[in-house]
């Protein structure tokens, strides 16, 4: 079993138009930067994919990464928690425009929707906003005299994810808080491609220290030295 | 009823038989018992990653006596080994493989399996102390559900059948069955002939299934080696 | 912050008449048979506690651990997924006196339960179940033109688990395939007490290796070279 | 309506006096911004463990400028660096932890918090971008909830009123308030003053209060040292 690629653009040739994509990542830390501008590389060339629903608990920031996968157009609609940062204004200026469509969802529900995506529980019941307008519309039911809100499952076609180490079966490690959104995105998505800074042989990782069994990665492909959003923001580097 | 033919395959046989289906690199779940004699037989070249309830993929053969650590078991709780890249996780991330359709194939065995795939395979019936273990979840869970069974139990009775006597351990789930005389699909409320031991006429083997055999297409011969 | 305790005896002590306890363990590996030993050390010198629902994958093997505490008439209640094993013979006694009572809940529901009520969900849906007699009088609701079932949390006053190293503040490893139902059901019950095989210092065990924080665990003591409870089985150990 | 006495906490005073409740050993959540001035007091001998939304349990101080590694950053998106004893955990164990009801204590800012323990701090109405992050699950998980906050707005509304008039983060779930003039329970549906500024009268405070100010026991000096 071998599920390694040779390139970030061997990764990500097969997103269609119009697919529904996680993106790993909480503010400068675990973006797929390297995924996420061979897609851009892709759309320049191809002028595909377009149309895309992107899925991260941001909407991108600086002028890298998703902020530039906006500001080419490429996203109809991001399903997030927080896309108003320090510099989001590829997003701000797309949404004020009516270019791009967001689903605001609180952070916790959108962890918990993803990771019931991936173990196949299409809904559960949350007090998380209740009696406010993000729960509007939304099935209420009471569980020992308190209400709670049901929300659905949240899947994706595609999860781009920022890894550490991995291997040829798809194990993975993370970096410290760069771990947040992208163990549960693999789970939920139908494919899940982790970009990993160091490739290493299957057993190399102690069986303890895997996070992501590789059950849940379906291509990935090593990315030495990635780079980091934060560090290129500062460095306000604009891509391409 | 006809009397069951004195040539059938052995489990070990059915076993075989079952594995071959099982592609390179498949995420794979056996259920206790029976079912875990499949992984004996991989074809050469091809690797499939067994999963166990329990919280293990990867896991290889049993280790030789005296070297068990008990630590380290399947779900059917035997000493089992690592192969290189497995991975330990806790139980609900163990379920959520299963029920998030996260595994290629299961393969389990059966009391009564019908056309509509249902299975019987927990319970039979009230006496005694029940018990169901992870099956209820396996069958919804992986892309592919099999059975592996004998054709008709001690007594003669078909085990393919119309409608599931006893309780269910999930509803149309069932796609493949895999006997001691042929293989089986469900497919569209019916079970479809694939494959059937050459000793046996297609109206013996009719006569020993609880339900109607459907010939869409070829029936190959099903040919298994000595074991 | 000093969670340890001295002695199992001591960590056991505040367990109620009537608790519902959660063991970590399946089948041979991971139940925390010190722990288990100490409280029926308890009941045999004070008659306290009895009528105990226990929550485990099993329901006791040989005459240790689980076993033992039924054989002690200390459990009113099982809540499991398989209680027949090939020495459960404690249990199907006190069950075919009906001196026992029983929930069979599907192994990946079981767990399900127990997560969800450790991460503050009242109910969800699944598939597991459906149309079999275990999901009979629950709610039953279509998600995409499937049919599911809803099923609800199962808290505990009291998780006894088993972990490898552990710190002061609680932080936890487990050993293989003994970590099993232990983690989530230290984040299911209102007080976890967790024995460990070795006892180390804050900062020990690598952050990214942790994989109960000691946010879910609220007692822990060094149990060095703790018991098996497959090789006591085989040794054919009667406890007391 | 009232002025705005000019002898009033600032915010890190305000800080000061939330950090002074923090037991030893809580696990608490600070929101993002003025919330997190609260770990700078953890009164001499006390230690809390702050658990951040994006995967950690125990993290420390920033680190000094030039020492950033960013990928080990707080919900605010601010380098920090680790405790001994830290932990790391993916984003749905991170809100398990918070939703699950683990945290002893949450601290976050306020646009405006009704009697009835209502809080409003994620929109200030349909202008704008909207961003709620993971306030609406830290209100419901923390066992108890408490905000810091000035007494009015800039404008010298209160913020501690009646009826919430913006979005609500959360319905029933605030039990404390920490504001520049006073501590303030929420019990019951109502207000209850536990500590106000010796400079302000009771008539002034309530004046500055949109709901009643209700004083079952004795209301306590606040006492804030310079900082």
């Amino acid at each position: 079993m071998d599920k390694t690629l040779p390139s970030p653009a061997d990764a990500v040739a097969g997103i269609a138009d119009g697919a529904t994509v996680m993106v790993g990542g909480f503010g400068g830390s675990g973006a797929p930067i390297e995924l996420i501008h061979a897609l851009i590389d892709r759309f320049l060339a191809t002028g595909s994919p377009g149309n895309l629903t992107v899925i991260n608990n941001n909407a991108g920031n600086g002028q890298v990464g998703i902020a530039a996968l906006i500001a080419q157009g490429m996203v109809g609609k991001i399903i997030c928690s927080y896309p108003r940062s320090t510099n989001s204004r590829a997003f701000i200026e797309k949404y004020q425009a009516g270019e791009i469509a967001l689903e605001l969802v609180p952070q916790g529900t959108l962890a918990e929707r993803i990771r019931a995506a991936g173990a196949g529980i299409p809904a559960f019941f949350t007090p998380t906003a209740y009696g406010t307008e993000l729960a509007e519309g939304k099935q209420i039911q009471e569980f020992e005299g308190r209400p709670y809100v049901m929300e659905r499952w949240l899947k994706a076609d595609v999860a781009l994810i920022k890894a550490e180490l991995g291997d040829r079966m798809g194990n993975l490690t993370y970096r410290m808080t760069a771990r947040n959104f992208a163990p549960i995105m693999a789970m939920a998505a139908a494919h899940t491609i982790a970009q990993v800074s160091r490739l290493v042989a299957p057993g190399e990782i102690d069986p303890e220290a895997v996070i992501t069994p590789g059950i849940f990665v379906d291509a990935l492909v090593e990315v030495a030295e990635p780079a980091q959003e934060e560090a290129l923001n500062r460095a306000e580097v604009h891509y391409p | 009823m006809t009397q069951e033919p004195t040539e059938k395959l052995s489990n070990v046989q059915i076993a075989w038989r079952a594995a071959q289906d099982i592609a390179d690199g498949a995420y794979v779940n056996l259920g206790i018992g029976f079912p875990e004699m499949v992984a004996r037989f991989q074809p050469e070249g091809r690797a499939a990653v067994f999963h166990s309830e329990n919280g293990i993929l990867g896991f290889g053969k049993a280790p030789s006596e005296g070297q068990e650590d008990w630590d380290l078991i399947n779900a059917g709780k035997k000493a089992v080994t690592l192969n290189p890249g497995a991975a330990f996780f806790h139980h609900a991330d163990s379920f959520a493989m299963v029920r998030g359709g996260h595994l290629d194939v299961a393969i389990l065995g059966a009391y009564e399996v019908a056309q509509t795939g249902d299975l019987a395979n927990w319970s039979t019936g009230p006496t005694g102390v029940p018990a169901v273990g992870g099956a209820m979840d396996l069958v919804h869970g992986a892309k592919r559900v099999a059975v592996i069974t004998e054709h008709v139990t001690k007594k003669g009775q078909p085990k393919l059948v119309e409608r599931c006597s006893l309780p269910l351990t999930g509803v149309g789930c069932v796609t493949r069955v895999y006997t001691s005389l042929a293989v089986v699909d469900i497919e569209e409320g019916r079970f479809v002939l694939r494959e059937k031991l050459p000793a046996i006429s297609f109206d013996d083997l009719q006569s020993l299934t609880g339900a109607t055999l459907h010939c869409p297409g070829p029936v190959a011969d099903l040919i298994v080696p000595e074991l």
